[in-house]
């Protein structure tokens, strides 16, 4: 263990690790409008939205996260879709993580009992209104937790944009594996530093699922 | 698309700045040393004629099995990474250059009992993905197993998951040096001399012409040599 | 339009894909009357009361209310515009009380006068504590349903309804989800209302309170009205023989002596 | 440049391997993260403190870092103590112990919601802490928990592509393979993404059958 | 050991941390008896029957079965071997059937047998065969509990308990998880085990079915037993005042007349 190459590289990781930091927030982002969307469309009145909604589930669901990057990334151009490394990693799996969000999302708001939506209707509350008051405030707690394991699986699946040219977190690593030969000292580096970013993620939504349960 | 050609030149003077991308893992053509810079034989190379363009440069690090897909895709100007010139990437991209050469090597551990290319009949043979060797051990009708980069071959070779390695002559040699691994090469009397050149998108007649005109300019003074010294300690021409 | 009753159902049938679970039901119901609704399981009550207020509709047949047709054919925004306007005019009482878990009693109460009536939150609060008082839980004001027991949760229930004031009570079961011990709270109060005359639907498996409580009593088996007439006739004398039939087997296991 | 999809009828033989590879491992892997799943469960639960200790600092690990990690830890890492295992072996073992973990986590919820009533009635029948284990709360912990196992596993199948990190040569790599010839990554790629998605679509439908034939047994 | 009754509980207490649900109860049941227990929610009715096949063990106290301590204090695998074995004389019905869902009708019969008596394939199968007919559900031997109805789930665990030939029956409400129709079919088989003068323990609020099957009633209240006799005492004329209070209510609040 060459305790004195980690200490000599160890601030370079750090700065590998708030680019991952960045990327997953982001990512995470794009995700929830992306889920947020989906949701609506797969519960929209209208047949083609629901259509939309299901096809975009399932074929984003259906593929390997690392082959949609790709084909943004290296296809894209092809079509006319001029990305730099960081947009085709964020916007990649920001529209893949959202796909799982979705899910999610929806989930949770088919989980409310339908009386609940059957005695806001019976008041004489809009489908709107019972949706905006009554069903998404309560689904809102119910998903904070499966939302945060979409997270957790999408703070892991940065590592993926190492492969279109981000130096994250895997990209560092591997580039210092190439110039010193030291894979493991390399390899404890980056995944402490993914443990540490995954670990805070999760006690920041045990904290938020936490408040929301005291009501 | 002789207008486009000349359009991708003016881009890139508008710009003022030239992307250069390469692995990044490949010392000592390229590297990142521990103040986490991007160094080498190449960066050096790419970023004199850079220079002599009256451009800024800036370089790209990417995985080496994605590398001319991002150069297809736009991602960067140039492939300033060791690349060799073959005729079949040749139909796809251009090359400047030749900028240095080496030879294909095989090596093998002290003490294998595998002396020569045509001992490697039936011997696990471990390549880069992408690389030219990989293409010609496949011609060969080895049994390959490719991985990521040259650590990996090293380390495959070393923990004996594979008989022998294939990879250019110069980076090999330098690496074993450099962690002190106990192989030998394969004494291979076919092979040809392999030419590393700078990989640009096709039709770009000016752009290569003003490339190639930078890299014999430096051949010429000196520069060149300056820079194969500091980096491999001799010239490679 | 004068010649129909204050809640009148006209030949009302439904179906649930193949399953014909009402046919031809009439019911007239005059302003200030009480009806029972009883009939054994399946038999097609809650369907009844559930298309009343538009949440299961009818597949034909006419339903009124002082004289406006709540089941009209409307263009879509049209009719949801009409059908959040009349049901704001009819409470109704579930059987698992369904109150909003994530608000406090206060807002239950408040959230739809506040919402579909442009109650300032003063207007609304006093309303609030008016109704509370109604089904005695002024002290609960605050608490959250989790916090309340199955009669507590009932009686807010029937308070949150009454807050829209509305012309109409249905109540589908209000009382057989409950403990046996807390069902009486939740007559009294409904006892209350049949006091200060508040037109009511009642569907229930309680013969002795519907007979104690109501003007008129509907026997429902099958999806038809089989009989129908006063409480005194209906439970001392019925006519027919289905209706016989449930009653005994109702009084028997359900009073086991 | 334009699309050319021509191109890919020659590579078909090198795709379809790769399919091939692809199934292996995810059936492999699958397999394996359904019964080492089972048997991480019942540490978790049952196991003395230490056991248990170690085995959640070892589940951590799993869940804490990306699996593209993972892999080359036990691919290029065991080796170094001794274990040498093919790449294959190494790539079903990776993939299935990162999902073994959690499919453990579901097996451990689902066995604490079986019913304390099931197990009330089996000791009242006389059957042992172990027997009523064996025979009443896990089959139906392991019933109730094939629908989420059986979505674990089809994410397992898109990790697979992870797999060409230590040189499978599954579908991922056959494609990059091929790329690497033509120069064409977009035909290339949606090639392997129609094949992954065909496979997903099989996964799924056998996931229906099965949920269906369960139903009853609930 | 000649001096205990077949079933025979002796100062029985028991506490759930500080709250203490039996209060020195005692409690003999001779062999062939029918003994109900009722009272109001929370007099420790349930705790008492699971304190006899140890499923909460007593705190203090002794529990006697045929001349047998069940609560004997021994150590840890020696009291496991004993309790395993002494639950094997006692048949226990829950108000929730506890079917096992992953095993057909069958297959909930056979396997406590099959297991713990050694039984062969097809001795367990005749045994399954022999006790369903008894319930009079043959028909549904390769049935999943969830294709049952509830009484018909009800019975099956009474077949199952059946299985083991215990040598006392304890009915912990086993009806009143059900839809009144299905009452009846249960009470029916209850009856029949009277008949054939199976030592049975039920824990039930259905006083007329209580009256007319048993030998002895017990009413608790608070965790002690508040008074005990023929049930043409206890339900007609109780002395006790509390008696008096629970049945008037009881009656009351259940039977609605
Ligand atoms: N949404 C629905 N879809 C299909 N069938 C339904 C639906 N709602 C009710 N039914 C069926 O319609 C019939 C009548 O049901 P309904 O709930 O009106 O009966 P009920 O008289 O209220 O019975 P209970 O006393 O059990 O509440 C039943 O056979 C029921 O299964
Ligand atoms: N496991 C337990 N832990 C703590 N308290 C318990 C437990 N089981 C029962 N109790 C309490 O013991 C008291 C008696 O409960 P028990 O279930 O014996 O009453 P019961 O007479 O059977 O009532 P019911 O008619 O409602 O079934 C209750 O106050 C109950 O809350
Ligand atoms: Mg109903
Ligand atoms: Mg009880």
């Amino acid at each position: 263990m060459d305790v004195d190459l980690i200490l000599r590289v160890y601030p370079f990781f750090l700065q590998a690790a708030w680019v991952t930091i960045q990327l997953s927030v982001l990512t995470a982002v794009l995700g929830l409008a992306c889920g947020s969307l989906g949701a609506a469309a797969r519960l929209s009145r209208l047949r083609i939205f629901r259509i939309i909604g299901a096809v975009y589930v399932s074929l984003f669901r259906g593929t390997p996260a690392l082959i949609q990057l790709f084909i943004l990334y290296f296809g894209g151009p092809q079509i006319g879709i001029q990305l730099d490394a960081f947009e085709a990693g964020v916007i990649g799996l920001g529209v893949n993580i959202g796909a799982y969000m979705t899910e999610t999302i929806r989930g949770a708001i088919i989980a409310i009992d339908r009386g609940q939506t059957e005695a806001s209707r019976t008041l004489g509350l809009s489908r709107w209104q019972s949706m905006r008051y009554v069903v998404l405030p309560q689904a809102a707690r119910l998903m904070i937790r499966p939302l945060g394991v979409n997270i957790n699986a999408l703070i892991k699946g940065t590592a993926l944009v190492a492969a279109i040219s981000v130096v994250e977190l895997t990209y560092t690593a591997q580039r210092y594996i190439g110039s010193t030969y030291k894979p493991f000292e390399m390899f404890l580096l980056s995944g402490t530093l993914y443990m540490i970013i995954i670990y805070a993620t999760g006690r920041g939504i045990a904290w938020l699922d936490r408040r929301a349960r005291i009501t | 698309p002789s207008a486009a050609s000349a359009e991708e030149l003016d881009t890139i003077r508008e710009k003022g700045v030239i992307r250069i991308a390469m692995s990044g893992a490949y010392p000592p053509f390229n590297f990142v040393n521990e103040q986490n810079q991007v160094v080498g034989f190449d960066p050096a190379v790419g970023t004199e004629i850079a220079k002599r363009m009256g451009l800024e440069v800036e370089i790209v690090t990417t995985a080496w099995d994605g590398i001319i897909g991002g150069l297809l895709a736009n991602k960067y100007d140039a492939i300033v990474g060791s690349m060799s010139i073959t005729e079949e990437r040749d139909k796809v991209v251009d090359f400047v250059g030749p900028y240095y050469t080496t030879k294909r090597a095989v090596f093998t551990k002290s003490g294998s009992p595998i002396t020569s290319v045509s001992q490697l009949g039936d011997a696990r043979v471990g390549v880069t993905l992408g690389e030219t060797h990989e293409q010609w051990a496949r011609e060969q009708g080895y049994s390959i197993r490719t991985y990521k980069g040259l650590p990996e071959l090293l380390l495959e070779l070393e923990n004996g998951r594979v008989d022998a390695i294939v990879n250019d002559s110069i980076a090999a040699i330098l690496a074993m040096k450099e962690i002190g691994y106990d192989f030998v090469m394969v004494p291979d009397l076919e092979t040809d001399v392999i030419g590393a050149g700078i990989a640009i998108r096709e039709g770009n007649p000016q752009l290569m012409a003003e490339m190639q005109a930078a890299l014999d300019a430096m051949m010429e003074d000196g520069t060149y040599l300056k820079i194969a010294e500091e980096w491999v300690g001799g010239d490679i021409r | 339009m004068t010649d129909t009753a204050f809640v009148e159902i006209r030949n009302a049938a439904k179906s649930f894909g193949s399953l014909q679970v009402l046919r031809d039901i009439n019911l007239k119901v005059e302003r200030g009357q009480i009806v029972a609704i009883i009939g054994p399981s399946g038999s097609g009550k809650s369907t009844l009361l559930r298309a009343i207020n538009e949440l299961d509709p009818l597949s034909s047949g006419e339903i009124w209310l002082e004289g406006v047709q709540i089941n009209k054919k409307l263009p879509h925004r049209q009719y949801e515009r009409h059908v959040n306007q009349v049901r704001q005019d009819i409470g109704m009482v579930f059987q698992h009380f369904n109150l909003f878990p994530h608000l406090t009693v206060r807002e239950n109460i408040t959230l739809a006068p506040k919402l579909l009536k442009g109650m300032s939150a003063g207007e609304a609060n006093a309303l609030a504590e008016q109704q509370l008082a109604k089904v005695g839980l002024m002290e609960k004001i605050d608490a959250y349903p989790s916090q309340l027991s199955g009669g507590q949760k009932q009686r807010v229930a029937i308070a949150r309804a009454l807050a829209m004031k509305p012309k109409v009570m249905l109540f589908d079961e209000a009382t057989s989800a409950l403990d046996p011990e807390l069902v009486e709270e939740v007559n009294l109060v409904m006892k209350q209302l049949a006091e200060e005359h508040m037109t009511m639907i009642i569907v229930t498996h309680e013969m002795g309170f519907a007979e104690s409580v109501c003007d008129r009593v509907l026997f429902m088996d099958g999806g038809v009205v089989v009989e129908e007439g006063p409480p005194e006739v209906i439970f001392r004398n019925p006519e027919n023989e289905r209706t016989r039939a449930f009653l005994r087997k109702h009084l028997q296991t359900n009073h086991n002596r | 440049m334009s699309l050319d999809f021509t191109v890919v009828p020659q590579f078909l033989d090198v795709i379809l391997l790769g399919v091939l590879w692809t199934i292996l491992i995810t059936l492999g892997a699958s397999v394996l993260s359904f019964f080492v799943g089972i048997f991480f469960a019942i540490i978790a639960l049952y196991a003395p403190w230490f056991v248990r200790l170690p085995f959640r600092a070892f589940e951590w690990l799993f869940m804490g870092t990306p699996l593209l990690l993972q892999l080359f830890l036990i691919y290029f890492g065991l080796i170094q103590v001794g274990i040498d295992l093919p790449a294959f072996v190494a790539g079903v073992i990776g993939l299935g112990l990162h999902y073994a973990v959690y499919n453990s986590e579901l097996i451990q919820a689902s066995i604490l919601a079986v019913d304390r009533g099931q197990t009330e009635a089996a000791r009242t029948l006389g059957l042992s802490r172990m027997q009523t284990l064996r025979y009443v709360v896990v089959p139906q912990a392991v019933r109730d928990v094939i629908p989420p196992i059986g979505n674990n596993m089809i994410a397992l199948l898109k990790d697979s592509a992870l797999v060409s990190v230590i040189g499978v040569s599954e579908l991922t790599l056959s494609a990059q393979q091929a790329i690497g010839r033509t120069f064409r990554p977009f035909e290339f790629y949606v090639t392997a993404a129609a094949f992954y998605y065909a496979i997903n679509l099989i996964m799924e439908a056998v996931q229906r059958r099965i949920e269906r034939r369960i139903a009853l047994s609930r």
